[in-house]
């Protein structure tokens, strides 16, 4: 395929689905479940579970963008409300991780019932520990075999989803634990404990500054046993560097993060927009036109941070799609993964700050959604992998060091 | 001479309202701001401590030692502790000092002895507009003069409005030039809607709406020659400049104590170049923001039009309040998304500096 | 359909100016540079590659492939090679693509066959106004209409003018709509005077006084109708954003492999976070930057007016290959400084891109 | 003293004489001793040689600023030229070396010459090694005893001044050695190196970005022989933790910094003030009013980026001024001296990038001297400590880590 920038049909049928969608079932409710935190949307929730029933907009025969299209829908829904996007019932990150290391069998048994029959039902994955953050090969969490189980211990905080999956029949938690502590990131594998498996509680949930809507919870493992076909992946320790093998434990849940960044990019991406096209509209009912052609004399200050918020995120945007496009090739994609997510993160950041500044009184104010979405963007500098930690991984990259040599 | 060093009297007030600011005002900050609700004990506790008072004239009872530097450095240490907090603690002086400064002796006599007596009373004053033209300098709102009367109208937003205060002074345009006016809150024509705003949620804010609010000829601040609005925006630009300092610190601060605990890949987090030079960023920028402040401050106290250092000042305490405020969350990871945990609340605080005007004054 | 990838001839292109660029540009930008002085033999080199001729019609001996997407491909390998050197040798783009897009057939006959021959011609443009207000959009320089010819007057600056050219487009304003106009180099009031500037010192560049310069009607570009200033200016910008990022891409390039073989305290310096995050930070802007350069030119090439996107792209481009430039400075340390290494004239020329217009087209 | 901003008498009076120098003897000769590199400028030269045999402005009685009138003078030289400020005789960094750590017989005997009497004389600091640049403890040119002489042996390079410190009579050059490698930083020692010396020699001179009108010299020292009593500090070599003991050897060096980072400061702002300063008067040319009190909405770029670069400046120097200050309170400075150096440098630099960028095409061009001055204010950011460096030294100090916890 040659350069383009035309979206195909079916990705433009999927943009105005959902953005309708985000127009109609999310923002009248934005506001409400920021206030009300922790509150499960129930209404949303069924409405999207419902959905999931069929996979509107129904495809158009002929080109389709792949990922691209998953990154576009994305966008959307978290224009509408990130916090509401994740709680819609999907098997989320949870499913990523099936995905992206589970057997067809595993994929067929626990994603099988997110299928819009019955009950919503909500996946997650459970990675952080208290004292693990950002440095994955230091899970304590423990998971030892016992005959035909695996029995987990441990603690997992700030797992996205984790109260709704563990609690209501049908989802599952995709939890990381250490088989053998001494192999470092060798031992670590993941395991799918079902909701409501014995020996996994929720302890709470966190308060948060933004994406009030979604849950995010700590979950504690005691004596949690699961089938010993729930791990992902192959049982096997290997020592040597395990990121360079063909193991699909480690290995295998980092490919969930190639699979996953580009849509929490993209994600980004939507919270960044809807602040960017509030402004805009702003302006617009303030009579201010942005003059893309005015010289630097004459440019105003708030025509320059309007340009500049503008190339930000269509930066964002195109490093996102990219990203997801080599997908699509085959192409291995975490450079340009770890790229998007470090960019969209910082810059829907900077947006969003920059439009509560922008609005004056009018951003600072929750009359308006501008100061939620600025809280809300936040979020996007820090989950699935810091600011820091992406830049850290594209570092490695582009200096072709290991995690060992630069850290 | 040029110096930096605060007088020794100074250095003493600066003591004191640390201590309290570390002992009093930081352990209520996060119940009061999820309550959205002030501590009653705090603002009394601050009262004691006489900040406003001691900057009244002797006549009515207050300390009689007025500056603007005193005021920024109380201000930075204030704020350290919590900024809605440090607001409603400094409330009076939105009051007092446009008052004493600037009333007649009618108005002094009248409004000036509340700020010294025994309990707290608050102040209330209005100057930013729910508008995105909002302009301190050029206010929307009108005051038409009416036989022996004012008419107010038009639209406030960000009043501080804290239980107790029986008066808002209130910036309105009188034949083009702004002006203040002494506004009784349970005026006619008065509306006070209670505001949620993004941050400093524990200090009580309105919106207001003036329609036909009549007050006194005598209500115009300074009487007939009316005050100086500039000044008194430039006095509120420059005390927040020096709370936003005080919040930058506190971010600061947090952060740092969090990077040399956290430990990760074996080591604290403050080992690592990328979290210790953003730290090191963080001191110098709020170091020279308050350095502005401080400038701007005693030229004040020079008596000198300081449009352009507060506007400065502001500027960048803003500026610099926003992003370390961001780089602190940054440097607590996933904790600092939590409302466990300072850093957000800083970060939500801080964002409201480009927008506030005269919600405290030195 | 959204995609990334260039076309397979594209790619071979890619491959091959990126190689001439290595292999022959880069060794002669620093001698270029320090002589103020272009270097036949890479002039002549880059012509036999027929990058402008490639996209000339068939009919005057081009390729017939204009392809704005194509351009900023060749434009961004070039500028990684060297700038100043990149725009000379694109330099028959100032005056071969407008008038490919906008002459009249007399003119394309008499002005494109020089630019498919054997041997470089060189092209001028001039656009950019020695003014403080200086506005592509909307140039001083006026030209009015007197019988059978137009008269020209104004300044201009910023234009390129190597050696073995004849011609010069002027943008001027007729009646207040800016058009263009073919000029002779050494027409009568035409005064051309060297320029120095910070950067790209190996380009000649010449400031233009026009004092009532002389041209026939049939001078203007496009005829009577005339032509568009506004997407002419528009691939200026589109391909200097390119080329701000093969600029860009050049000093990180260079500031990595010195990080990577750089020794201090016992290790490379790229091992430091506060290095390594610097060049992430770089590689990431720089892709990003690209991706909007190629989208506006995907713009052009789709007929679209990309003022906004241009502009975009432009004002990305920009600020990225300043801020990684000064960044390889900043890695180099005191060897950044010294004109040995390429650090310091990537700053030079990267500063130069918020001022560039139509330096170069695609 | 109270918190004040009014410049003694002393200082305004000096700050006004320094202008008008800055203005008559500087800025007309600025453009022809950049374009003419290493050209040395003998007028300028000799006029300032004269001049420093006096001590003008006389001063006034009353209260003095002590070293922020220094670093006003400073900056108002570095306004006229910061390339020619570099070419004045005087013992420059030498002297404060000698200052920092000589003895009083060792001021009298090197610092004596600098009299204004006879031929102008210049002093330069040698430490930085093409192996070691903000690693001083990796220096290797050795200083051997050797009866009653010291035996140097190495490379300098970057060395500023160098090349007129060693060659006119009565200059000198304090060259850092290690007179004991398996000591570390604890060997290091610094020696005074007369011009002439026999086994110092010059090199060539850096061609440089900009500052082109001072020269930056390579040196080596080939059995360069100088007497014992021209080692600065005691012989002794302290094994342990050098920067903690009372030596003056490492410390001593160190000191120099502490004296000498707040008018490298001073310089700074002097240069992006010069940019800062037409900026202002071509906007006035234009007609163009920075108003402070313009509302968001109607701030222009160009308003906002001179409130920003003013701010920038103002802080700068502000920061430069306390930590000079603190030199005459006695007080330890070397947090304050580096924050003061970090941002002057990060701030120039950017002041004049942006001044550049203003002016358009008469920024860029070589008709005016703004983009000289962005050539001459990089070197901010990197000479005396690059931005990095500082920054390490301020984090260090923040978070009071030893220089093996963090480095």
């Amino acid at each position: 395929m040659p350069i383009s920038f035309e979206p195909a049909a079916n990705t433009t049928k999927a943009q105005d689905f959902y953005h309708r969608l985000a127009e109609e079932q999310m923002r009248p409710i934005s506001r409400k479940y920021d206030v009300h935190e922790h509150e499960m949307p129930w209404e949303f929730v069924r409405f999207m579970w419902d959905r999931s029933k069929s996979t509107p907009p129904a495809r158009l025969d002929g080109p389709d963008d792949g990922f691209v299209k998953v990154c576009v829908q994305a966008e959307e829904l978290c224009w509408g409300d990130a916090g509401l996007y994740l709680r819609i019932p999907s098997p989320a990150l949870g499913g990523s991780a099936v995905g992206a290391a589970g057997t067809n069998e595993q994929k067929l048994r626990f994603m099988g019932p997110f299928n819009g029959e019955g009950e919503p039902k909500w996946g997650a994955m459970a990675i952080t520990e208290p004292g693990a953050g950002s440095d994955a090969a230091a899970i304590t969490t423990t998971a030892t075999a016992d005959g035909d189980e695996w029995v987990l211990n441990g603690t997992k905080i700030f797992c996205t989803a984790g109260d709704a999956a563990s609690t209501y029949p049908g989802g599952f938690v995709v939890v990381w634990a250490t088989v053998d502590k001494s192999a470092g990131r060798g031992g670590i594998k993941s395991f799918v404990v079902p909701a409501g498996t014995p020996g996994m509680k929720l302890v709470g949930c966190e308060k948060k500054l933004g994406i009030r809507a979604s849950d995010t919870a700590t979950l504690i493992l005691e004596n949690c046993r699961v089938p010993k076909e729930n791990l992902l992946g192959s049982a096997e320790v290997k020592k040597a560097d395990p990121t360079k093998t063909g193991d699909k434990g480690f290995k295998g849940a980092m490919a969930t993060f190639d699979a996953s960044r580009p849509i929490v990019a993209a994600m980004a991406v939507g919270v960044g927009r809807a602040a960017l096209d509030f402004v805009k509209e702003e302006l617009t009912r303030q009579g201010v036109t942005v003059r893309y052609d005015a010289p630097r004399h004459e440019l105003t200050a708030i025509e320059r941070d309007v340009i500049d918020m503008e190339a930000e995120l269509q930066a964002a945007r195109l490093l996102t799609w990219r990203s997801a496009k080599m997908l699509n090739h085959g192409k291995r994609n975490n450079l340009e993964a770890s790229m998007a997510k470090a960019k969209a993160g910082l810059a829907v950041t900077k947006i969003t700050q920059k439009a509560v500044e922008l609005l004056g009184p009018l951003g600072y104010s929750q009359k308006t959604l501008v100061e939620k979405w600025m809280r809300d963007a936040k979020i996007n500098d820090i989950y699935e992998g810091t600011q820091q930690i992406n830049q850290l991984i594209v570092a490695r990259r582009i200096l072709d060091y290991s995690s060992s040599l630069l850290r | 001479m040029i110096d930096f060093e605060p007088t020794e009297e100074q250095q003493l007030i600066v003591e004191t309202v640390r201590q309290f600011a570390a002992n009093e005002i930081r352990p209520k900050a996060r119940e009061c701001e999820e309550a959205a609700k002030l501590d009653a004990g705090v603002l009394g506790g601050a009262h004691e401590l006489g900040f406003t008072a001691n900057a009244l004239p002797e006549e009515f009872g207050g300390g009689g030692a007025r500056s603007a530097v005193t005021g920024v450095l109380i201000a930075e240490e204030l704020a350290f502790g919590d900024l809605a907090l440090a607001l409603a603690i400094q409330s009076p002086t939105l009051v007092a000092l446009p008052v004493a400064d600037a009333g007649t002796t009618e108005q002094r006599k009248t409004l000036l002895p509340r700020f010294t007596a025994q309990s707290f009373v608050p102040g209330s004053l209005a100057v930013v507009e729910p508008a995105f033209r909002s302009d301190p300098f050029r206010p929307a709102t009108t005051a038409r003069r009416e036989g022996a009367d004012f008419v107010l109208d038009g639209h406030k937003c960000l009043v501080p409005w804290i239980d107790g205060g029986d008066t808002v002074l209130v910036v309105a345009s009188e034949a083009g030039t702004p002006h203040v006016f002494v506004v009784p809150r349970d005026a006619k024509g008065l509306v006070a809607t209670p505001e949620q705003n993004m941050g400093i949620r524990a200090l009580p804010t309105v919106e207001l709406a003036l329609s036909g609010v009549r007050v006194p000829a005598s209500a115009k601040l300074g009487g007939d020659a009316g005050c100086d609005v500039r000044a008194l925006v430039n006095r509120g630009r420059v005390a927040l400049a020096a709370m936003a300092v005080g919040v930058a610190r506190a971010a600061f601060e947090v952060a740092r104590d969090y990077a040399k605990q956290r430990q990760t890949f074996g080591a604290p987090i403050a080992t690592r170049q990328a979290i210790a030079f953003k730290l090191a960023d963080m001191a110098i920028e709020i170091d020279g923001a308050r350095l502005l402040a401080w400038e701007a401050a005693w030229k004040l106290d020079q008596g000198d039009d300081v449009t352009r250092e507060a506007t400065l000042a502001r500027h960048q305490a803003s500026r610099v309040a926003l992003e370390v405020a961001d780089g602190a969350v940054q440097v607590f990871g996933g904790h600092g998304y939590i409302r466990d945990y300072l850093p957000e609340l800083h970060l939500r605080n801080a964002r409201g500096f480009s927008t506030f005007e005269a919600l405290t004054l030195v």
